[in-house]
């Protein structure tokens, strides 16, 4: 038994901060997404490069056909810099999808391009989990109607994937289809790229998986992005609290640095008492997902509803810590705080995700 | 305890009912609650009636421009009770109304007042507080920015921060350090200072809320005569002291939090996800209802605070964790309100899908604002131990070496 | 407009306090309650002589005729000395349904013997908020049948005012007629009396009310005693809170009392900050009732709801600050922290309070 | 991440098994976990069973008296896991057994090994450990209770508290000031204690709960042979330290926490008011799934704690956490616990209608005093915040005058 990450997950932690810290830190970030939320400004190239695009891409389609822990210590570290990129649609959820339910000659066709960045799968799938203002994808004929919300990465997509009503069937749609009409939406995290798409007639590119036979693989992705959404508040939580420890140690009132004051002092060790064993849940709930299937949608929505509750717990601590200077805009911790806010109400609520976990354990019909 | 509001109060509050019937739709679209800054020409008339009918500038005596009733704590809570749920406007308030007026009137020659007090509270000067330092947090006594005596003028440098309206201000009522020699509490004035004085820059201070609330100050040499200071010289901290007129916000705060309580149970009843309504969530509304009794708890205790008030009583402790309870529960308010939207909860800056125009985030990340800023929670703790409960000071710590 | 208690309520409270502090302090509470939950040795009698007993009574009965204002003062003081008496149902819930639904025989009957102390009256109500292990009371013929848990003041109860299932009607039961057996329930809380009573074919006394139309009766004996619960709540925490900052002001550490850590004032600070609107809440809540009739039964479970949380956190904390010594038994400041925690599931949890006023505002059906 | 079990080690699951459906039913009564305390027949003849089939005393050498395996922590997780899902008793454990048998097999002599390990994992001799004082908090370096030399022993006056089973233990392994003059740390020494020495008084010290699971224990020029020092004189302290054994300790309250969460949904399955079943309240549902999120936490961060002790590396803050966060996980399961009972909840000491034998109000207040006591709440934030998060110590206090 070996409960840690192993020596190449760390290298690629380290490697993927470092990468960040040179050539994307928070003042990049900002500058980037100022005007375009959810603007990578090339990050996300130079992050496949680093092999983040495939990392659950099999070897024989050019990724490096690793698990989800490798994926969640990425996203981990992504949320540590608030870097824009797509991760969680092209690097998870699309291949996830794609490994699920894809046949051979899809896998080959989409997931090399995926692995290179060259391509982006957006992600409507949020109606699988909370239908709002009458949203909901439906097949009539061979043309898909009906809107879709919070697409993920939907605005910058070249394809989306889309589920339809019920979850029983995933298509795969040109994003610059006629039929296909997609608008921004704005949240509070501008390092994200959310959209609403409308489709009036869109023609579906293809099938993925059989009809009526896709929903293992769209509760397979929505796990997959539990587990990743939940290393996001991870890693935005633990930056949060880095910045905070930093600025105590720095800051003086009354002639002594304000990480000497008692009070100050508490509020760090309540957020990293938090943090810590929640981490060791985020670690479990990936490795769930890669070798323990049984487990793996508990897991999840364990893990992603417990993150969201003490995800803001450290931010706003985080700020408290920073007093009036953490409330400003030019500080930037804001981005880790927003970063969190996202990610708490993204593809379940935590009461949502424990009710489904009740249901998933027989506690509740 | 008496809550009983009498044939007179009643009447009064028919008046204002009659009041709102008939003026309400000219008031501005803002919705209940008073509005600082500027005002444009449509707050600034409806602003004008609400002074003619006693609504705005109710006590402040006629010769300064106000409508010279005599105070009524019970009308003001009819006044403010019947606003609120009508949802109009309380006309133009802010920091000079406020805070500037109820000063002048304590401590102001009369000249001081003649000349501003009218003018202020019809809006047409706006006035902004500068209190607060960058290093001061809510230390006010250790304010640095200082007067040099130049002739019969004062030449201000320094800096301020945390100042709300200063970019559409006519002017500032400061603390300044006039007498450097005093001790820290005995050399401050209270400096009424032109925004338009050379040497005085002003840069916003965007906030993780994306607006600019507050801004930062900058006084290089600004040239202010002497006679701008209300009271005497070194009085400021007392003057400053004695104005921070806690009824009127307790009452006004407690009337916010209601609104957003309201507020939230529309929006809880109208929105719904998969076809359930966020009200209709055993969860979200248990929430809700615990907000509830903490709203309701802040609301009563405001008006216990006014009635130690109107008795001549300190209120003692319970005065002292006003603020930090408030804006806790306002805090909480924001995130059910977040909560109740789900995913949709997060959209912000006007994005499409959009509720509220984006109050609930804004709320959440403004309340925290408050709770951390203007002495931080952690200092407003250290009050309630030393002021409410008699602990000790911090001791010192021992020079190093 | 007076938002505030009354000279006489300030006296009341002043002389309760300085009678306790005399006569029962919690040395003797201890010792009272050491072998026998809830005897109060004769202090019940001295509380009628200084007009406990008669507050809620009219004057024309022997009884001062005041509200439950009057009688939250004196709840919250005898918590304050975690005193044992039956108040809450000798003083307060029986007098409020005789007041309610009883006739004008019926109430000169039983409230000048209230008000004296001379008679006790338990309250087998409990069923008409939690049906648990089957209980609740059935009338057969003339007679009753079931078995009623958590009967309050029920062990030394002269007479029993019985709720029956629904809450239609109100039977007062002399507790030691032939059919009734009763037996002690023991709490945390050494300070109180409960018992569950059978009734095996018990005879009525009398009926309090019309056959049918004790619904409101109930319900207004339910709101008062809620109030009281949550008066007792708020006198028990602030008595902690006390206990906790003269400990904090006493205690050493490092050369210097704890009351001067940061940490140690910031959880006092914290502890007061929940108390004083809670008790401006609790205020209000007898007021309502007093005054305020369309607002007494939500102000009530609202009050007592609320209380029911903040109370627990209080206690932990002041026991917190206390350290070790704030665990031992001797310390006795878990008398209040079981106070508390009686207070809080007695009548109602929490969540069945919150889903009660959600109801009566329309929120649930 | 490996977390597999391999072929060897689901072998030795199906052993575990087969042994517990063969002797499982020959175990005391008193459930899954570890009973301290003086053993009564049942227990001593269980723990026999048990060293002989390897399922305690597990690694410690056939010639003191244990099985002699191999240190396996898979198959110690394994155990574990099999024994506590079945329900059925470790066996004896303490603080013998679980403190001083590993402190001894580090640094006691042969003679004192080859004395006093056999017994004490067999049960017969039962050991408390005498390390806090009144006034030392956690500050175990600080002990003020001393020995004073006389001929080939000492004379030992102090107090101990907090001492769990003093009353039935026949030995004690304590921290004694030996040495006066040396510095606060390098004046401790680790010295075993015969229990029936004259001159020590054991008095019970109940606690909220009800029940008197502490003692205080005083001494007054009580003799012990100086050779009853373990390792050397003024090398308590690093011995005391060194056996603080974490793993042995994590693994077991995840264990812990894991049986009572089992309890807990058990009762919330069986528990109903009005016919609803606690588990079907969606707010105690709720509650329930958020606390077994933590749970899960905790077992995982057992887990990823032992890995890094089993890498020979420090666990860093994430070790330091570890039992801040358990205690107040098991605090709120019990506090779920009270409330899934309501009213009922309320029951104790053997009451009528009690559940569970009170254990959830038992669990509670006891949950607490761990979470204050050892060192309180505060105190591990101050060694969190320090020696994790490498913040600074407070600046000592300026002399007085």
């Amino acid at each position: 038994m070996d409960f840690a990450l192993s020596e190449e997950q760390d290298l690629l932690a380290g490697s993927l901060r470092r990468f960040l810290e040179e050539e994307c830190p928070v003042t990049r970030v900002r500058a980037l997404v100022e005007d375009v939320p959810g603007n990578d400004g090339g990050v996300w190239k130079s992050l496949c490069e680093l092999g983040v695009g495939g990392l659950l891409v099999p070897e024989e389609h050019g990724g490096s056909g690793l698990g989800l822990l490798d994926a969640a210590v990425a996203a981990e570290t992504l949320a540590w810099g608030v870097a824009p990129a797509p991760l969680l649609g092209s690097a998870v959820m699309a291949p996830v999808a794609l490994l699920a339910a894809g046949n051979a000659e899809q896998q080959g066709r989409w997931l090399p391009r995926l692995a290179t960045g060259s391509v982006r799968i957006g992600i409507a799938a949020n109606e699988l989990i909370s239908v709002r203002d009458d949203a909901g994808i439906r097949l009539e004929g061979d043309r898909l109607h009906g809107t879709s919300l919070m697409v993920i990465d939907g605005v910058e997509a070249d394809h989306l994937l889309v589920a339809l009503a019920g979850g029983s069937r995933l298509a795969l749609v040109d994003a610059r289809a006629e039929g296909v009409a997609s608008k921004r939406l704005t949240t509070i995290d501008r390092t994200r790229d959310f959209a609403e798409v409308v489709f009036d007639g869109a023609p579906v590119g293809e099938w993925i998986g059989e009809p009526g036979g896709a929903g293992p693989a769209c509760r397979r992705m929505l796990d997959a992005a539990r587990v990743m959404l939940a290393a996001d508040i991870l890693g935005a939580s633990e930056r949060a609290i880095e910045l905070a420890v930093a600025y105590a140690m720095e800051r003086k009132q009354f002639d002594r640095v304000i990480a000497s004051f008692q009070a100050v002092k508490h509020l760090c060790a309540e957020m990293i008492t938090e943090l810590e064993p929640a981490r060791s849940l985020v670690w479990y709930a990936a490795h769930a997902f890669d070798q323990v299937p049984e487990e793996a949608s508990l897991m999840a929505s364990l893990a992603k509803a417990h993150l969201a509750e003490i995800g803001p717990f450290i931010v706003r601590t985080a700020t408290e810590v920073h007093g009036g200077v953490g409330f400003t805009d030019e500080q930037n911790l804001h981005y880790w705080f927003k970063r969190v806010g996202v990610d708490r109400q993204l593809l379940g609520t935590p009461e949502a995700l424990r009710e489904d976990a009740a249901r998933l354990q027989g506690f509740s019909d | 305890m008496d809550l009983n509001f009498g044939p007179e109060h009643e009447a009064f509050r028919t008046e204002v009912r009659a009041f709102l019937a008939e003026h309400g739709e000219n008031a501005p679209r803002a919705g209940a609650g008073v509005a600082a800054g500027r005002a444009g020409e449509g707050l600034l008339r409806w602003q004008k009636i609400l002074i003619e009918h006693g609504y705005s500038a109710r006590t402040i005596p006629q010769e300064y421009g106000g409508y010279g009733a005599e105070p009524d704590i019970l009308k003001r809570v009819i006044i403010d009770e019947e606003f609120n749920s009508a949802g109009v406007s309380r006309g133009f308030g802010g920091q000079g109304p406020e805070m500037l007026v109820p000063t002048l009137l304590e401590h102001g020659s009369e000249v001081q007042k003649l000349r501003w007090i009218g003018p202020t509270v019809r809006g047409e000067v706006v006035w902004c507080q500068g209190y607060s330092e960058p290093g001061s947090g809510s230390d006010l006594a250790s304010v640095q920015t200082r007067a040099v005596e130049d002739g019969s003028d004062f030449l201000i440098s320094g800096q301020k921060i945390w100042t709300t309206t200063a970019q559409v201000s006519d002017m500032m009522f400061g603390l300044i350090r006039t007498e450097p020699k005093a001790s820290k509490h005995a050399g401050l004035s209270y400096v009424l200072i032109p925004m338009d004085t050379p040497g005085i820059e002003v840069r916003p201070l965007v906030t993780m809320t994306g607006e600019a609330e507050f801004n930062e100050v900058f006084f290089t040499e600004a040239r202010v005569p002497q006679e701008n200071v209300v009271g005497k010289r070194g009085e400021g901290w007392k003057i400053a002291n004695t104005t921070l007129a806690h009824e009127r916000n307790m009452l006004a705060s407690s009337a916010v939090l209601d609104g957003a309580l309201r507020s939230l149970v529309k929006r809880m009843r109208s929105e719904s996800s998969n076809g359930v309504r966020a009200i209709d969530s055993p969860l979200l509304r248990d929430r809700l209802i615990e907000l509830q009794a903490r709203v309701l708890a802040m609301k009563y205790h405001g008006m216990r605070m006014l009635t130690s008030r109107l008795k001549g009583r300190s209120p003692g402790v319970a005065g002292l964790v006003a603020k930090l309870a408030g804006c806790e529960v306002s805090h909480q308010l924001s995130a059910l309100g977040i909560d109740a939207m789900g995913e949709l909860g997060t959209l912000y800056e006007g994005s499409p899908r959009e509720r509220d125009r984006g109050r609930w985030q804004s709320q959440y990340m403004f309340t925290l604002g408050l709770i951390i800023g203007g002495g931080t929670a952690q200092i407003q703790k250290n009050i309630i131990s030393e002021r409410g409960l008699g602990m000790p000071r911090e001791p010192k710590p021992q020079a190093k070496g």
